[in-house]
């Protein structure tokens, strides 16, 4: 083999400088380098449990797209859906790290995001419960998708505006990635309404079984009122939401579900941290390796 | 044992008696009807080899390729709707590059949406 | 009036761009047994992306923290792109993506070997990094001089990123190897079950695989099983040390006249077991494949329908841009 | 080892702005608009940069790269500070970062769109400027998907030479 052909090798096989690698640093801040502080007008214990509210819809919405991985229609959905997973992930990841940083700001332990991913139990989850459902069908997934990339990206052009710092970069950021997640879905839902007999009551019986979980992303939180000019009154995103959701299903076809919203339990839904059955089992499957080896470092 | 190389990069896969000719076309009655023509390696001129069903021409430009030069048979290809004419584009010269058009869904799709529309 | 170019002028020209080791292009005339070469070396090739999904697959929902998951994430996709790429690269062949799809899953077109043995702990996730990786790596560094263009240019992109994520596989042994004796094991464990089946994926020795000599002529395969199989040990045994694992093969020692790693024989009796569909996990992979097929019918036949009545205008104009 | 009194910046830039990106080899973190300052701060030398993608696994490699090149090359002390406003954007990928994609077969990004307020929504891709195939130029070319192998990339074909290539999408 002559050496030139096989300079590649060399990189493969080139000393590992030892204090290149990450040695078991274990805890690892996806926000590293950038400054923690609280702005001291902000309620720093309210804007702890504001970002972990966020932070959990994306963990849990991502943990179920991961599910479907290898399980799609064609290649380009593998990719699309696994990028969407991969987005929503990388916002989880900095909600969590910012709730962590508010929490140690308001005087407690400060938690890192491995700490809050893998060691909460279910009622201590503040996602909304639209997130944590299975899709039955690629239609669930695309309706469930469109609502939850248009509800998602409505708030975070107007996150982009927020007193705290952190979150309004994390906001701008994370809108220009739900803007192709959205006009994904939105995509999917037009082929399928307006596709074949067969997609199209597919489609429909989709939307009719997600809708009841769309009326909570409207409702008033235990949070966002002690956070002004920092969060985002959900009752304001209703508006955009409904045009967009207009436009898709008249470009698809489709009839407005008029399911009413979920019941709530004693009270209480997904932001009070009362969620659904099956999400005992999600969480059962997310952290189950990383409370098998808690003293681990991965 | 067939002969095996990792040829492929991920690790030995048998290297013969390994089928890879195009087989599935499949016709569906409720597309429109397009008229096949084929131009020979030799010939001058397209003559008509037949017809078949498609969702949109270039289906029926791939499904042409499979059905119709599998032997060989043709240089240039042209489908014509049963309405009216869709002419392949010119410098094709090999039965093997007809587009492959294949399945169109994985292009975006196109849907004029009219100017009033808020929040467009 | 333009003379069709007679059948021995374009073999000649076929044989002159071969031996100035020009790039074989897309429109360009080719034998056909090249261009059924061709296909099948790249359409197994991205089968053995799309199954090698699977077994990485296995361990993103658990994965033990959320960069490691990310790490994991982005790497599947990674496999699903390369797929996605081999796949139009053999279209420009005149194959189908549905045509060799179906062919994958009836059996009749395999994937390597190596994605048929299970992923059982989450070490396997580096292991197949560190081992399975780097061998495809040495498989594919040659790839990237192949006679045929777009598979040549695919290859060079699809080197860079692959290196990029054995990096990642082997970092992750190293952590894991300083981190709790259970980890120390977990990793020990991993590379017992995958080294003897990455020495099988650069297939049977040299004198049990005489269809080299063409592939070698076209450029499509440039070195023998034993020259890549040795290759390959050479790199890994002196990081398996700086690792702190121990390889499973008690004859593995240093050679000095030779210049190499000696190493045990390969059981050639397994291989053939699981290359011809009896390893731990074909059924699997093939019937995870054939449900995703099966079960997006529907949604691929809406797509084609909506399409359809996209008014045939738009596409003609679309066309015409 | 001789530690310079104040930091050289403009050797810590050519350092720094050499590093490449860990997925795109061709290109440096400079190219990319990802390294957005090199400064100092008490002796100390302070080194930014802002992540492309959310979820994209480079940025920790990035950084650790910075540290152990800067230190190669003799700055006893640097911070890497991540800046996640203003968002990185695809136009600030440099005209020299441009001509390395194409040159790897790589098409570079259009104009990002101008994101303020509330995103529309457009049901159709017929609005968008043709990307040319880095092969051979033709304009002539199809998205095949809008997800690719990584977050950066979606994937097109180009109709007259039939090459599959990546396109750097724009954001």
């Amino acid at each position: 083999m002559t050496e030139d052909e096989f300079a590649a090798y060399q990189s493969l096989a080139e000393e590992t400088e030892d204090h290149r690698w990450a040695f078991g640093t274990g805890f690892t801040d996806p926000l590293e380098g950038i400054d923690p502080s609280v702005p001291d007008s902000i309620d720093a214990a309210a804007l702890a449990a504001y970002c972990l509210m966020l932070g959990d819809d994306a963990l849990i919405y991502s943990h179920r797209l991961q599910q479907w991985m290898t399980r799609l229609p064609e290649l380009e959905e593998e990719t699309a859906l696994a990028n969407i997973a991969l987005d929503l992930l990388g916002q989880a990841r900095m909600l969590l790290a910012r709730a962590g940083q508010a929490e140690a700001a308001a005087g407690g332990t400060g938690r890192g995001e491995d700490q809050l991913a893998f060691f909460r139990d279910e009622h201590e989850f503040r996602n909304v419960r639209l997130a944590e459902h299975a899709d039955a069908d690629f239609a669930e997934l695309t309706g469930r998708l469109l609502v939850f990339s248009a509800w998602r990206l409505a708030l975070c052009t107007r996150l982009a505006g927020s007193a705290d710092p952190v979150l309004a970069a994390i906001a701008a950021k994370s809108a220009r990635e739900l803007a192709y997640h959205r006009d994904y879905a939105a995509q999917w839902v037009v082929r399928l309404g307006d596709g074949t007999p067969l997609s199209h009551g597919k489609m429909q019986a989709a939307l009719d079984a997600i809708w009841p979980l769309a009326g909570e992303l409207f409702e008033p939180d235990p949070v966002t009122a002690r956070l002004p000019e920092v969060a985002v009154d959900p009752a304001d995103l209703r508006g955009e939401v409904d045009d967009v959701l207009g436009t898709v299903l008249a470009a698809a076809t489709l009839d407005r579900p008029q399911a009413a919203p979920m019941a709530r339990v004693a009270g209480g839904s997904g932001r009070d941290g009362v969620h659904t059955e099956p999400f005992g089992y999600l969480l059962a499957e997310l952290q189950s390796l990383a409370r098998a080896h808690p003293d681990a470092t991965w | 044992m067939s002969d095996f190389s990792a040829e492929g990069g991920h690790g030995a896969v048998p290297v013969s008696d390994v089928p890879v000719r195009p087989e599935s076309a499949h016709v569906r009655a409720d597309w429109p009807l397009y008229e096949v023509f084929l131009r020979g390696k030799r010939g001058l001129n397209h003559v008509h080899v037949g017809s078949l069903h498609a969702a949109d021409p270039q289906m029926a430009l791939r499904h042409a390729r499979d059905l119709y030069t599998r032997r060989n048979e043709g240089v240039s290809i042209w489908v014509v709707a049963a309405a009216d004419i869709t002419a392949s584009s010119p410098d094709e010269k090999d039965p093997f590059f007809a587009p492959s058009g294949d399945k169109v869904y994985r292009h975006p799709t196109f849907y004029e949406i009219p100017d009033d529309v808020p929040h467009m | 009036m333009t003379a069709v170019p007679e059948a021995t002028e374009l073999q000649a020209h076929f044989d002159q761009t071969l031996e100035h080791s020009r790039r074989i292009e897309p429109r360009d005339w080719v034998p056909d047994k090249y261009r059924a070469t061709m296909i099948r070396q790249i359409a197994q090739h991205a089968h053995s992306e799309i199954i090698g999904m699977q077994p990485e697959g296995n361990w993103i929902t658990r994965a033990p923290s959320l960069r490691r998951k990310a790490i994991l994430i982005a790497k599947v996709q990674d496999e699903a792109g390369h797929g996605m790429y081999l796949y139009s690269a053999a279209e420009t062949l005149g194959a189908d993506r549905a045509d060799l799809t179906e062919k994958l899953i009836s059996g009749r077109q395999k994937y390597s070997s190596i994605f048929n043995y299970p992923t059982l702990s989450y070490a396997d996730v580096g292991v197949i990094g560190w081992l399975v990786d780097g061998a495809a790596i040495c498989n594919q560094v040659p790839l990237c001089r192949s006679s045929y263009g777009p598979y040549a240019r695919a290859m060079v992109r699809i080197c860079k990123e692959e290196s990029f994520h054995q990096r990642q596989g082997y970092e992750l042994l190293l952590t894991m190897m300083r981190g709790t004796d259970a980890q120390r094991q977990m990793v020990q464990d991993a590379t017992n079950r995958f080294w003897w089946p990455s020495l099988m994926m650069f297939g049977p020795p040299d004198d049990a695989s005489p269809n080299t000599a063409q592939s070698m002529a076209w450029g499509i395969k440039r070195h023998t099983n034993d020259e890549l199989r040795q290759r390959f040990v050479d790199m890994t045994v002196p990081q398996a040390d700086k690792l702190g694992v121990t390889l499973p093969d008690p004859e593995l020692a240093w050679n000095d006249e030779r210049g190499h790693y000696d190493f045990g024989a390969v059981d050639w009796d397994e291989f053939k077991a699981v290359v011809s569909g009896n390893g731990p996990c074909n059924a699997q992979r093939i019937a995870r494949r054939q449900a995703a097929h099966e079960d997006g019918a529907w949604v691929r036949e809406a797509a084609l329908a909506h399409a359809a009545k996209a008014p045939a205008v738009h596409s003609a104009e679309e066309h015409a841009r | 080892m001789v530690t310079r009194a104040g930091p050289d910046l403009a050797a810590a830039r050519a350092v720094a702005g050499a590093v490449p990106d860990p997925e795109l080899p061709m290109v440096t973190v400079a190219d990319l608009g990802i390294l957005r300052d090199v400064a100092e701060d008490g002796g100390r030398l302070v080194v930014t940069i802002t992540p492309t993608y959310s979820g994209c696994p480079a940025l920790r490699e990035i950084a650790r790269d910075l540290e152990r090149r800067l230190a190669a090359a003799g700055f006893a002390e640097v911070a890497v500070r991540t800046a996640l406003a203003p968002p990185w954007s695809s136009d600030w990928i440099t005209a020299e970062g441009r001509r390395k994609l194409r040159e790897a077969g790589i098409a570079p990004p259009h104009p990002a769109p101008a994101r303020h307020g509330p995103v529309p929504l457009t049901l159709t891709a017929t609005r968008r400027e043709p990307v040319t195939c880095p092969q051979c130029g033709s304009e002539h070319t199809t998205r095949t998907a809008v997800f690719s192998g990584t977050a950066c990339k979606a994937l097109y074909r180009c109709e007259s030479c039939r090459e599959p290539f990546e396109y750097v999408k724009d954001i």
